[in-house]
Order: C-alpha cells, then sequence, then structure tokens
C-alpha cells in the first residue's frame, strides 16, 4: 500500500520533462533528485530565476496539476556571493484531491494510480541577488495557501513578496520595528556575554575559568 | 468501518444511549459491578489478571511496603486499576501531596523505571572529560575543572597500584622543588597572594624506555625527561553545578556520558524553590540514593581496576612477547 | 393525609403554653397571644428554612459523587482529617493562624491534639500506615463532604473586584437580587404537613412568581457588567427564560386544574386523597415540568447562557468572589427548588409509595407511616435531582441557541397547551370528586368503567406507549441529507469580509 | 442589535491556546473574522540555528507538546536526508509504534478538548483516563510523560522494554472497547449530533487550495495520507489503511465529518499497533541495548553547505515539513537553516473565515473540530 518506486520515478521524469520543455532557454531547469531518507523517494527540483516564477508557479498549478503549496523557506546567505545573498524554496505537492459529489468518497488504492494522479513533491528554488531589498514576485493569487507563508517568510526573512496583498506581521509582535527580521544571519542567537540575559547571581555561568580549554 | 457511518439525531437518543454508557460507567467503578462488566467487556475492569503489569520495577518500588501490600498477590486491569488495596468504599483518595505521596500507596501507578526525573551525578566515578556539558543544548550544565597530581590514584593508592599510570595523551606533572621547599613558610595572612603552585604540568606526547616527551602548559616547549621524574596528573573537578531552571530533562547528558556516572534519576520533586538561585543544583543536591551511589561507584571503580589490569597484563606480555623475540 | 409528626403544631403549642405565663402581670400581658404567634412563627420559619439550606450541602455532595462515579473517577475526598493530617505535629498550612483577633487559637489546640492522639505515629511504614488509616474516624462516611464547606471558604477569602466602566450599582444589586428572591422560594416549600415555614392560599402562583424575578437579576448583571460576553449571556438568558416560562407556567396550570388548588400542600393532599401521584395522571406534563424547569435553572443542555466554551462563563463572567459564590450557591438553591416542586406537584409531597395499600397491612403498615415526611421529601427530593438534573448533565452536550428557542416555542408550548386541555378533560369527566378520602388508606377517585385506578393506569400506559413508539423512529433507510441545518440570514461561505 | 467585535482570546476556552481570534457578530451571527497568532511565537528556527543535529531534536518535541513524537520523528527524517543516514528496520518499526502510540493519545487530547466545546464534560476525563495509559506506554520509551526526546538520527534512544509488548496489547485492545464507549456517549447522542452535523462546511480543494492537510482533508471524502502516499517508516508493511469520510453535502466534510474521521484513526492506529508489534524484526520480547546496530546505525554529525534535507511527515493534525539546510555553524556541524512547516499554521486562519454565517455557539464546535495547536502554530 504506497506508491511505488516506479511509479514515482515516472510520475518525477514526467513533470521534470514537462516543466523543462516548456521553460527550455529561459533559465529555468528541473531536476530530479532522490531523497536519502526513508523509501527513497525523489522529487523535482527546479531552479527558477525570480522574474518568471509566477508564469511558472501557474503553469505548474493548471498544466500539471500542482494544487498544494506547503511551505516557504527564505534564507539569508550574506557571504553567499552577488548572485546568491537570499533563497527562496517553495515547497510544493501534488496531491490527487477532488471534490466528492454528496455521500461518497474517493479510495486510491495507491499501486494502481497513474499520470497526474500520483503524488510528487516540487522544490523550487529561487536565488536572489546579495542586496538589501531582496523580493519574490508573490504567488498569492495562485495558491491561497501561499498567503500566509508568505507573510511568514516576510515577517521572519524579510523577503519582500512583490504584489502581497495585505501583508502584516503573524509572529513577531505587531509594532516590531521596520527591517527587523530575526532569521536573518545578522542576528545573533547568541551574542557575546548572552549569558547575562538570565539572571546569574552568582556569576559562575559567565566565564568559565577553563573556558576554551579542549582537554 | 464505523459503527454509525451516518449517525442521525432521533428520539431514542435524546434519552437512551448517552444515559445509558454513564451509567455502566458509574456502576462499573464499584469493584463488584466492575468485575461483572469485566467479564461482559472481555478485557476486564477490575481485577482480571494482567501479569504483564507486574515488572520487576513495580515489584521492587512496592518490597518496601510487601507486609502492608503484596502487589504480587493483585490483579489488574490495562490501565493499572486496581480495587484489592482499598476495597472499602468510602475510604479518601485524596492524596494529601507532601504529606502522603503516591508512590508509597500505590507504586504501581507510578514512575516507570525509565523516567527522566532530577539529575543525578556520581562524582565520585567522573572522570571530568565534559562530554554532558558539550551534549547539553540549554547550557543548563557549568563545570570547571583544574589539572591535579593524581595522588590517589598512584602507585601508593587507594587502588593498590592499579591507578592510573603515564599514557600518552594524559597528563603529567614535576614537583617544583624550590616552590614546594617555600610552601612550608608561605603566610595567606600576609602573602596577600595565591598559594604558589608546586607542580608544573605538561601533556604526554610519547613514552618510550625511560624517557618521556612532554609538552610543557606554561611554556609549550616539548622536552624529553625521565619518566621517573613525572608524577600522573589529571582534570580533575572544582566545581560541578546544574541550573536546572533552565533543564528540559531531555537526557542528552545522560546518553552522553560514557562512566555510568550521569543520572536521570526517578526523582520528580525536591526541584523547586523560591528564586532561580535555588534551582543551580550544585554537587550536593545532584547525589543519587544512597544504596544505587554505593552500588555504582564500586562498579564502576571495579570496572576501571580490571580494564587497567588487563592493560598491564597485555603490555606485560606484549614486553615479555617482545624481549622473547628479542632473543 | 397529614404527616404523623406535625412539628410545626409542637412549636405553636409550645409557645403558647411558655409564653403567657412568663408575660403574665406585665404590660405585655394582653398581647401576650400575639406574642406567642410571632415568636413560633419566627422558630418554625428558622427551622424549616435552615433545614431546607442545609439539606442543600447534601445536593452538592451527591452531584460530586455521581458525577465522579460517571467520570471514572473517585472525585474529591476531602475528609475533616485532611485539617490535621501531618507528621509529628506538623499540620499543613496552619491555615487557624490567618484567622483575625486570634479566633483561630482553639483550632489550632484542637488540631495539636488530634494530630498527636490520631496523626501519625508509626514510623515503619510510616505514610502508608497513615493512608490506610485514613478512614478509621469515621468521618469519611461521606468523603469530599466538606469540600463545599472549604470551596465556600474559599470564595469567601476572595477579593470583590467590579470592572472598570461596570454600573456599579446594578452590578452589585443584581446578585442581591437573584439571591434574595431564589431564597424566598425555599419560604413557601413545606417539607410536610406539619413542616412549613409559610402557607399562603396561592402558593403556587407565589412559586412561579418568585422563580420569575431572578431573569431579570440575571439580566441586569449581564448588561450592567461591562462586558461582551455577559452582555451575550444576559441576553440569551432572557430569551431562553421568556421561552421556556410560558410553558412551565402552563403545566403548573394545569397541575392547578387537575388537583383544583393553587396551594402546594392541598394538591399534595389532593394526590393521596384522589388516590393517584399526579405523575401518572399527566406524565407529559412531568415531563415538560422537568425540561423546562433544567432550562429555567440552566444546566446542562440547557446552558447556554453560561456557555462557557464560548461565552467563558457567561452572564457571570464578571463577577468574582463571594458574589460568584452566591450566584453558583442560588443556581443550586433554583435547582432544588425545581427538585421539591416537581416531588410536590407529581409525585405526592411526604406520602410514602403505595402508603395508601402498605398502610393497610396490619403491624406493616403502622411502622411504613412511621416514616418522617420531611425525610421522604427530601429523599424524594435528592433522587430526581440525581436521575434527571446530574445524570443529563453529565451525559449530554449542550444544544445551540436557536435550537433552545425553536425547542420551546414549537415543541414545548404545543404540548404544554394540549397538556392544559387534557388536564381539564381529567377534571370535568374523568374524575369522582365523592370518592376523595382523606384517610390513611386514602381515595379511589380515578376509578372508570369499574376497574380501580384505571385513569392513571391507561394515561400512564398510553404515554408510556407513544413514548416507546417514538424510541424506534430510527431511520433505517439511506438518505443521508443532515436533518438540522444551520439557517442564517446570510449562508455560511458567501459572506464577503469588509462589505456591509 | 448593532453589529460588534468580540475578542475571543488570547485566553479563551475556544481557543485551545493563546491566540486571538476577532470575532464580528451580529447578534448571535458570526458576520467576520480575523485570527492573530504569535502569542507564543519561541523562535525555535533561530534557536535550532545554534544547536547541533542531535540537540534539535527535544525542541523540536516542544514545538506541540501534545504529539511531541511526530514532529521529533519528522524532523529526524529530514535530519536523516540530510544526513544520508540509515535506519535498521527494528528502529523504523519501534518509530511507528511510538508515532502512533502519539497519535492516539494526541487525538484523545482533542477529543477531550473538543468534548467541553460542544459542553459534554464527561467526555474530557474518559478521554484524561484512556490518554493516561498511552503516555504511560511512551513515558517506558522516552523517560518522559510528553517531550520524549526519543528519535536519534539514524535509530532511536533505546530499544522497547521487556514487557512493553504486552502490556501495549492488553492497552491497545482495552482502549478498542473504550472507542465503542465514545461512539455510544456521542454518535448515539441526538444533542452531539445537531450540534455537529450541518455546521462548519468546508470541501475538499477549497482544503488543498488553502494548505490544509491530514485528517480534515480526509473527512471531505479523499484518503490522501502521507503514510499512505509517501510512507516514511515501515507504514507499506503493517496492515492499515487510510481513514477516510462520506461528506454528506456538496458544501464538503462538517464538523460531525471530521470528528468521526478522528475516531476512525484512532482504529486505524490501534490495528497498526497491534500489527506493528507482532511484525517487529528481532522479536517484541527482545531488548537491545542502547546503541545496539539492531536499532541504531551510527549516521555522520556534520552536513556540507549546500546539501538540504526534506520530510514531509503526516502529523497528527496534518502533514508536519521540515527543511533543513546543512553547512552551519562549527563546520557544518548545525543546521544553517531550518525551516519548520505547521499544518496549523496555514490551517487556523482558513478556519477562521469558514465560521463566517454560523452562530457564535459554533464557534468552539468548528474550531475544536480542525484540532489547533497553538504551540506549533507560533513556533
Amino acid at each position: 500500500m504506497k506508491i511505488t518506486l516506479e511509479q514515482n520515478a515516472i510520475a518525477v521524469t514526467e513533470c521534470a520533462d514537462a516543466i523543462n520543455d516548456r521553460f527550455s532557454g529561459s533559465g529555468i531547469i528541473a531536476d530530479i533528485i532522490q531523497h536519502s531518507n526513508a523509501k527513497k523517494y525523489s522529487f523535482v527540483r527546479v531552479i527558477a530565476p525570480p522574474q518568471h516564477w509566477q508564469a511558472l508557479a501557474k503553469w505548474m498549478k493548471f498544466e500539471i496539476g500542482v494544487n498544494y503549496c506547503s511551505m516557504i523557506t527564505g534564507t539569508h546567505y550574506p557571504e553567499g556571493g552577488a548572485d546568491r545573498g537570499w533563497e527562496v524554496v517553495y515547497h510544493l505537492l501534488r496531491q490527487p484531491i477532488v471534490n466528492q459529489i454528496p455521500d461518497t468518497n474517493t479510495v486510491f488504492v495507491a499501486e494502481k494510480m497513474v499520470g497526474a494522479q500520483i503524488p510528487v513533491e516540487f522544490e523550487v528554488i529561487i536565488n536572489l541577488p546579495n542586496n538589501d531589498t531582496p523580493s519574490v514576485p508573490t504567488v498569492q493569487h495562485v495558491w491561497v495557501g501561499a498567503d500566509w507563508n508568505e507573510k511568514e517568510t516576510w515577517d521572519l526573512v524579510g523577503i519582500n513578496f512583490e504584489g502581497h496583498e495585505n501583508m502584516f506581521r503573524v509572529l513577531n509582535p505587531h509594532d516590531s520595528p521596520d527591517g527587523f527580521h530575526p532569521l536573518q544571519k545578522q542576528h545573533k542567537i547568541r551574542y557575546h556575554d548572552f549569558n547575562e540575559m538570565y539572571d546569574d547571581a552568582q556569576g559562575f555561568g559567565r566565564k568559565p575559568a577553563d573556558e576554551g580549554r579542549v582537554k | 468501518m464505523p459503527m454509525h457511518p451516518h449517525a442521525k439525531p432521533n428520539f431514542r437518543n435524546l434519552f437512551w444511549y448517552p444515559f445509558k454508557i454513564t451509567l455502566i460507567t458509574a456502576l462499573r467503578t464499584f469493584p463488584i459491578f466492575g468485575k461483572l462488566f469485566g467479564k461482559r467487556l472481555g478485557m476486564g475492569y477490575h481485577n482480571t489478571s494482567h501479569p504483564e503489569f507486574l515488572d520487576d520495577g513495580s515489584k521492587a518500588r512496592a518490597s518496601k511496603n510487601s507486609s502492608f501490600n503484596d502487589i504480587s498477590q493483585q490483579e489488574f486491569a490495562p490501565d493499572r486499576v486496581t480495587s484489592d488495596l482499598f476495597p472499602t468504599l468510602w475510604k479518601p483518595q485524596t492524596v494529601q501531596y507532601p504529606y502522603e505521596r503516591l508512590e508509597d500507596m500505590e507504586p504501581w501507578l507510578f514512575v516507570p523505571g525509565n523516567y527522566n526525573g532530577r539529575i543525578g551525578v556520581i562524582w565520585e566515578t567522573c572522570t571530568a572529560c565534559k562530554l554532558c556539558v558539550t551534549a547539553c543544548p540549554n547550557d543548563c550544565l557549568h563545570m570547571t575543572t583544574e589539572l591535579r597530581v593524581d595522588v590517589l590514584d598512584g602507585a601508593d593508592g587507594e587502588h593498590g597500584g592499579l591507578g592510573a599510570e603515564l599514557e600518552i595523551g594524559g597528563y603529567a606533572a614535576q614537583l617544583i622543588p624550590e616552590v614546594a621547599d617555600t610552601l612550608d613558610d608561605f603566610n595567606h595572612v600576609t602573602a596577600h597572594a595565591d598559594t604558589p603552585d608546586q607542580w608544573r604540568f605538561a601533556e604526554v606526547l610519547d613514552l618510550s624506555g625511560g624517557t618521556a616527551t612532554v609538552r610543557w602548559n606554561d611554556s609549550g616547549m616539548e622536552q624529553d625527561i625521565a619518566q621517573s621524574e613525572l608524577f600522573v596528573a589529571d582534570d580533575q573537578i572544582v566545581s560541578g553545578r546544574i541550573d536546572l531552571g533552565r533543564c528540559m530533562f531531555c537526557g542528552l547528558c545522560m546518553e552522553a556520558c560514557g562512566f555510568t556516572s550521569f543520572f536521570m534519576t526517578n526523582e520528580y520533586d525536591g526541584m523547586s524553590g523560591f528564586t532561580r538561585q535555588d534551582l543551580w543544583f550544585d554537587a550536593s543536591r545532584t547525589r543519587v540514593l544512597p544504596s544505587v551511589h554505593q552500588e555504582a561507584v564500586d562498579a564502576e571503580l571495579a570496572k576501571r581496576a580490571n580494564k587497567e589490569r588487563d592493560k598491564r597484563a597485555r603490555k606485560a606480555a606484549k614486553a615479555k612477547a617482545a624481549a622473547e623475540d628479542g632473543a | 393525609m397529614d404527616d404523623k409528626y406535625d412539628l410545626r403544631g409542637l412549636i405553636f403549642s409550645t409557645f403558647d403554653d411558655l409564653i403567657p405565663p412568663l408575660l403574665d402581670g406585665t404590660p405585655l400581658e394582653e398581647s401576650a397571644d400575639s406574642i406567642a404567634f410571632g415568636a413560633a412563627t419566627f422558630a418554625a420559619v428558622n427551622i424549616v428554612f435552615l433545614m431546607l439550606f442545609f439539606s442543600q450541602f447534601a445536593i452538592l455532595w451527591i452531584e460530586r459523587k455521581a458525577v465522579a462515579r460517571m467520570n471514572d473517577r473517585r472525585g474529591a475526598t476531602t475528609a475533616l482529617r485532611s485539617l490535621w493530617v501531618g507528621e509529628n505535629g506538623v499540620t499543613a498550612g496552619e491555615w487557624w493562624n490567618m484567622l483575625p483577633f486570634g479566633l483561630g487559637k482553639p483550632i489550632g489546640s484542637l488540631n495539636k491534639w488530634l494530630n498527636n492522639r490520631f496523626g501519625n505515629r508509626d514510623e515503619t511504614f510510616a505514610t502508608v500506615d497513615r493512608v490506610n488509616n485514613r478512614s478509621w474516624m469515621g468521618y469519611s462516611i461521606f468523603p469530599g463532604f466538606f469540600q463545599n464547606v472549604a470551596d465556600g471558604m474559599k470564595f469567601l477569602v476572595k477579593e470583590h473586584m467590579v470592572p472598570q466602566r461596570a454600573d456599579r450599582l446594578i452590578f452589585e444589586v443584581s446578585p442581591f437580587l437573584i439571591v434574595s428572591s431564589t431564597l424566598l422560594i425555599l419560604g413557601i416549600i413545606p417539607l410536610s404537613s406539619g413542616m412549613y415555614a409559610t402557607n399562603p392560599d396561592l402558593s403556587i402562583l407565589y412559586a412561579i412568581a418568585i422563580f420569575g424575578i431572578a431573569p431579570i437579576g440575571v439580566f441586569f448583571a449581564g448588561w450592567s457588567s461591562n462586558n461582551k460576553y455577559t452582555l451575550i449571556g444576559g441576553i440569551r438568558s432572557a430569551a431562553q427564560l421568556t421561552a421556556y416560562e410560558i410553558p412551565l407556567l402552563l403545566t403548573l396550570l394545569s397541575v392547578a386544574i387537575l388537583t383544583g388548588t393553587f396551594n402546594i400542600i392541598e394538591s399534595i393532599h389532593f394526590q393521596h386523597s384522589a388516590g393517584a401521584w399526579n405523575l401518572f395522571l399527566m406524565p407529559l406534563g412531568a415531563g415538560l415540568f422537568l425540561l423546562t424547569m433544567i432550562a429555567e435553572v440552566e444546566r446542562v443542555p440547557f446552558d447556554m447562557p453560561e456557555a462557557e466554551a464560548e461565552l467563558v462563563e457567561g452572564w457571570w463572567t464578571e463577577y468574582g468572589g463571594m458574589r460568584f459564590g452566591m450566584l453558583f450557591m442560588a443556581e443550586y438553591i433554583r435547582t432544588y427548588a425545581a427538585c421539591f416542586l416537581f416531588t410536590h406537584f407529581f409525585l405526592g409531597g411526604w406520602h410514602l409509595p403505595f402508603q395508601g395499600l402498605i398502610s393497610q397491612v396490619p403491624l406493616l403498615g403502622d411502622l411504613y407511616l412511621l416514616i418522617p415526611g420531611a425525610i421522604v421529601v427530601l429523599l424524594k427530593s435528592w433522587l430526581v435531582f440525581l436521575l434527571v438534573f446530574v445524570w443529563a448533565r453529565f451525559s449530554l452536550a449542550r444544544i445551540r441557541t436557536d435550537q433552545i428557542l425553536e425547542f420551546g416555542w414549537r415543541i414545548l408550548l404545543p404540548l404544554a397547551v394540549l397538556q392544559v386541555v387534557l388536564a381539564g378533560i381529567y377534571r370535568l369527566y374523568l374524575f369522582d370528586p365523592t370518592a376523595m378520602k382523606d384517610t390513611a388508606a386514602g381515595g379511589w377517585a380515578w376509578n372508570a368503567m369499574g376497574i380501580p385506578m384505571f385513569v392513571p393506569i391507561i394515561t400512564t400506559a398510553i404515554w408510556l406507549g407513544i413514548f416507546v413508539l417514538f424510541l424506534n423512529d430510527e431511520d433505517k433507510s439511506g438518505n443521508t441529507e443532515r436533518m438540522f441545518h444551520v439557517y442564517t440570514e446570510k449562508p455560511a461561505g458567501t459572506y464577503v469580509p469588509g462589505q456591509e | 442589535m448593532a453589529q460588534m467585535w468580540i475578542t475571543m482570546g488570547p485566553q479563551h476556552p475556544m481557543t485551545h491556546g493563546l491566540w486571538t481570534l476577532r470575532v464580528k457578530v451580529d447578534g448571535e451571527t458570526v458576520v467576520d473574522t480575523e485570527a492573530e497568532l504569535g502569542y507564543i511565537h519561541r523562535g525555535v528556527e533561530k534557536i535550532c540555528e545554534a544547536r547541533d543535529f542531535t540537540q534539535v531534536t527535544p525542541y523540536c518535541d516542544r514545538l506541540c507538546y501534545v504529539s511531541a513524537m511526530t514532529w521529533a520523528n519528522s524532523y529526524i527524517y529530514a535530519a536523516e536526508d540530510l544526513l544520508e543516514a540509515d535506519v535498521p528496520e527494528r528502529a523504523e518499526y519501534i518509530r511507528l509504534i511510538a508515532a502512533e502510540l502519539q497519535r492516539l493519545a494526541s487525538h484523545l487530547m482533542w477529543l477531550g478538548a473538543f468534548g467541553p466545546d460542544i459542553g459534554n464534560l464527561t467526555l474530557m476525563t474518559w478521554c484524561m483516563r484512556d490518554r493516561e495509559m498511552f503516555l504511560d506506554l511512551l513515558q517506558e520509551l522516552g523517560g518522559s510523560r510528553m517531550h520524549y526526546n526519543y528519535p536519534r538520527i539514524g535509530g532511536v534512544k533505546r530499544d522497547i522494554p521487556i514487557g512493553f509488548g504486552d502490556r501495549m496489547i492488553a492497552k491497545v485492545k482495552l482502549f478498542e472497547k473504550r472507542i465503542e464507549e465514545y461512539e455510544m456517549m456521542l454518535d448515539e447522542s441526538t444533542i452531539w449530533l445537531v450540534r455537529l452535523q450541518g455546521v462548519g462546511y468546508a470541501n475538499a480543494e477549497e482544503m488543498v487550495e488553502a494548505g490544509v492537510s491530514g485528517p480534515n482533508v480526509r473527512a471531505a471524502g479523499v484518503n490522501y495520507d502521507i503514510r499512505w502516499a509517501h510512507p516514511y517508516s515501515v507504514y507499506d508493511e503493517v496492515d492499515w489503511e487510510p481513514a477516510v469520510e462520506k461528506p454528506t453535502s456538496v458544501k464538503g466534510a462538517d464538523c460531525y465529518d471530521r470528528y468521526r474521521v478522528r475516531i476512525e484513526e484512532m482504529r486505524q492506529s490501534c490495528r497498526m499497533l497491534l500489527d506493528a508489534i507482532e511484525k517487529i524484526p528481532g522479536g517484541k520480547n527482545t531488548h537491545y541495548s542502547s546503541r545496539d546496530e539492531m536499532i541504531y546505525t551510527k549516521a555522520p554529525t556534520r552536513a556540507p553547505e549546500g546539501a538540504s534535507g526534506f520530510s514531509n511527515y503526516e502529523c497528527t493534525r496534518g502533514a508536519s515539513q521540515f527543511y533543513v539546510q546543512g553547512g552551519g555553524e562549527g563546520r557544518g556541524k548545525m543546521p544553517y537553516r531550518l525551516s519548520i512547516r505547521s499544518p496549523m499554521f496555514i490551517t487556523i486562519p482558513f478556519v477562521a473565515k469558514t465560521m463566517i454565517g454560523y452562530k457564535v455557539a459554533d464557534i468552539p464546535a468548528i474550531m475544536g473540530s480542525f484540532d489547533p495547536c497553538i504551540g506549533e502554530t507560533d513556533r
């Protein structure tokens, strides 16, 4: 009772080929990568330039049925070179979920699923140049689920999503200062003398006598 | 398949089923009905035989009460409910906690053996390797050490010559006689300074024949020196403290310890205080139960002595073989 | 038939005997009878009131214990011994030292003595022995009974807070409105024919009128607290009580029609004299009374006004300390009063089951009649409380506002009207007034067609048959359309936020 | 009555945690809602950037105290993807057992909280009673009752104790009987049904579009389950099938469907547990030592820059996903970036909009039926 590796390989290859065919020459490259955990399924990794991302997203949604935007990760690479100061990774899924007419359900038999039914994972990587205003076009209107993910990514990492409506802080306090995005790398989790944040009445937490000495 | 795939509201169920099941539940909390329902349910509610719940740990915990309540005579339901201990209906069940404790009343209802409770350290067998300090995600362990000469573990020490000896990668110390001579006259009161150290420490790089190659800690210089001039030194604990206010009881420290010196005990209280300072536990508050403590110390020391003995035996055999080869 | 024990008569005759001789020769001599009457009334009222009030602890305890068992627990078991449980003379808390003016000193000494005498002394199995011995003083016959006292003490020492910008006067007044009107109900509830505080002629009307005051207090409380939850709770309460008071009134009207009186004691007498309890003559009325009473006292499943899931604590959210305690107590008193009223209207008051028949048995009959009426009333009320209020509360969920109102207006109200009509028919055509007898044996006024007790038997049988018929209404067809939908002005999901 | 805003939360019985639902009501009808999150944002993602790969595990436990084991497992699979660790089969079985016990405990916690939402207080104590059984079992594995820190990269912390299998079988079999009691109390209670049926409709495509996942979507009629589509442990070897409901309206699943699907999931978990404990390699009555190769394979501790690991895991509330990038501090000993996808973070704003048009009294029913957990939402 699972999607076999063959089914997975067929579906992944189809998707990757379709993307490469459609977007050849635009800098969008789809690749097949194999997970090295659990059952070693493969997934499609797409590297896309930001200007083509919206077109790619719409095409993926309507042509190959990617209906689920599960996760958006922004990463800050202050030392990543001029072309890769920021990276935005989208994790998308194709799920075989359809509306039901009353009093029915759809019970797929995993081994017998074919074609566009087979669930596939997608990872879309968008590299952004190293500057102070990283920005990506929004896909809020493509997947509703991207809405709060984009809010979170802007809130925590500071990636601007061009065209995102109703952007506000979701996890940080609403009155956080402008430009404060805690997951950027200039904010350190352990500052010098971080221990003074805590009540260290005895003081021995501050500077252990043998600090830095390895036995 | 669900019992009622599309249950529909109806008149009967305003009155019947919810009332029926609460009545059953209420009745079977009385042991006499509990046994009856137990039979009907097949799995049993009160006093059905489930020996798998009488594990060794529970028996051991209950042994001190065995004259009062022998749990090997008890029968349990799978959720560890028993009703033989208090067969009378109306005895109070509320445990007046600080004065009464659940583990005394109903030990089988209590803490299984693997519980990650208060941290306990057996300092006698701790080698100050600091693996636990490294493993702690929250920096709640603090340990300071300093190099000291291993007086007790040396050839004249308590372990009958089976203590430490010079090892490559270990530490050694050399006595500085001129300092040692002044120590008798050293006066803390007038000197306004620390006691001068009569030892000079070094890391042992190589041992060959009667000499040792060492790197002095104070100068960083390497030197060959006769082994007879060196004493065995070791990193020893000056203070070990735990900030239980930051501890999240993940147990990574316990796993990191290679010497079974570091325990998560079964104790769940005695970890509160009115200030954060109260939560800094020093060595005296991380003691484990005396019986466990003695046992662990004995076992660990015996293990080390055996290891040392084996090592020496192997070394002797090797030397003998080498000598024979040479001959 | 009157109860054998005429406590009220005893009090009055005692005072009549005692007071005039005392006042002989004083200026009060002339009004001695009036003074004796006043003093006796005062004594009787207080005795009855205290009996009712303190027996209320029993229902709290019954609820605690029943609920605990239904929840597969034993419940709180705080016993008096909790006060001195400790080791070597040291007791937890020493709360008596906190009492003012050294009032607690005697308690402390008593406690010390108890702890030394009955505390733990065995050192081998210290804790175990203490645990094992906890019940040997006998005070844990009712474990958890004193939990209510402890709760009361807790409420008593809590701070009283008034929300900012609340309507302070109304906020302070409304609990007293609720509590005092609730306590007034107890004034007319007889414990037996020989034990009641007052007995106005129209005591049924009085009870209903008094029951109707508290909802105003509830609405005041909800409105004055300056809190949206209490406001919604108060409005819900008003809507619900309006919907349920009318069926309740109609049901009581049918009781009055059937028994021919507006007086509670007379209606109890009627039940015995005519030979059958009202429960068997109007099972529908009994059911309606219970349903409307549950709604009236706002208990599950009709506790929308204080639905704690969405309205935090409903209309009494902002009350704290003893105000909350009093409101809480008032709710239980109302519940208790409802149980008494059900006992009196439908279960024959102080009369024992089959009293007419059993009293005819020689010896046994005399012994049977020796059971005091007050005990019978209390037991019946507790049983009603346990079987109806507690059991329902912990088996059912809470229904929704619109469903409650729909149920009240569209189902209960027509049924109540039907019951009024039925009661009139029974009284006019099926009742034989000549066969009423106020003796121990009772009368046989409900005979019809020559069959003794034909009317109650056939009524009960018919209603049971209808009930059973309804019980088998399970729809086994494959039609899976949901029966209960939510009706709103705008269907769910079509509303676009931001556009009014 | 004029429309007014009510602020439900951050401390409110309906919220099941710390968040705020601002509701605009017109009388008893909800006409607009807004969700506010972030009250217990702890910055776990940032904290984990300064912890090595093993030290991250206890933090992942603490993402959701109700289902700590599944969250830790989810992280572990992402880390194994990154570090390319092999896992012995016995360890995979133990992880499955632990995760399903946790699912039972979590669903019981949900049901126990859902009961008082609808007004049934008895349910709470019953569910807590049964949850104790599974917490005891999990404590035997992990050593704690909530935050177990049990899975390790390349295996598990320690093997199942002697007798664990028998105790688990007894408890699971008893619990299967108890599920019938719950159904007798709830499915056969008219009041329970009229409160849940016809309330809180959401259909499948709408939910997938909005990012809702897990049991909430399966209630709408499609048996898509990550354990079934992309099995990560040994879910393809044990006997079970995804729980799925038949919605009765074109509008999709209502609260009752979502309640049913979780009850069904508990049944399936019991089925899985009973099967897995029999099939476990090495036998249920064997106890291997902590670092035995049957349950643990040593994995690399450092990951190079540019490597990434991803796990898609069926947590008790839906798809929990971890994305870990290697090459952090300490020459790759720590993650450079660890990103967490919480199913509830996406679901809560969706649910808030779903309840528009229903009554105020339906708010706890709808919210509770989606099983919110704020620990994982705010991270």
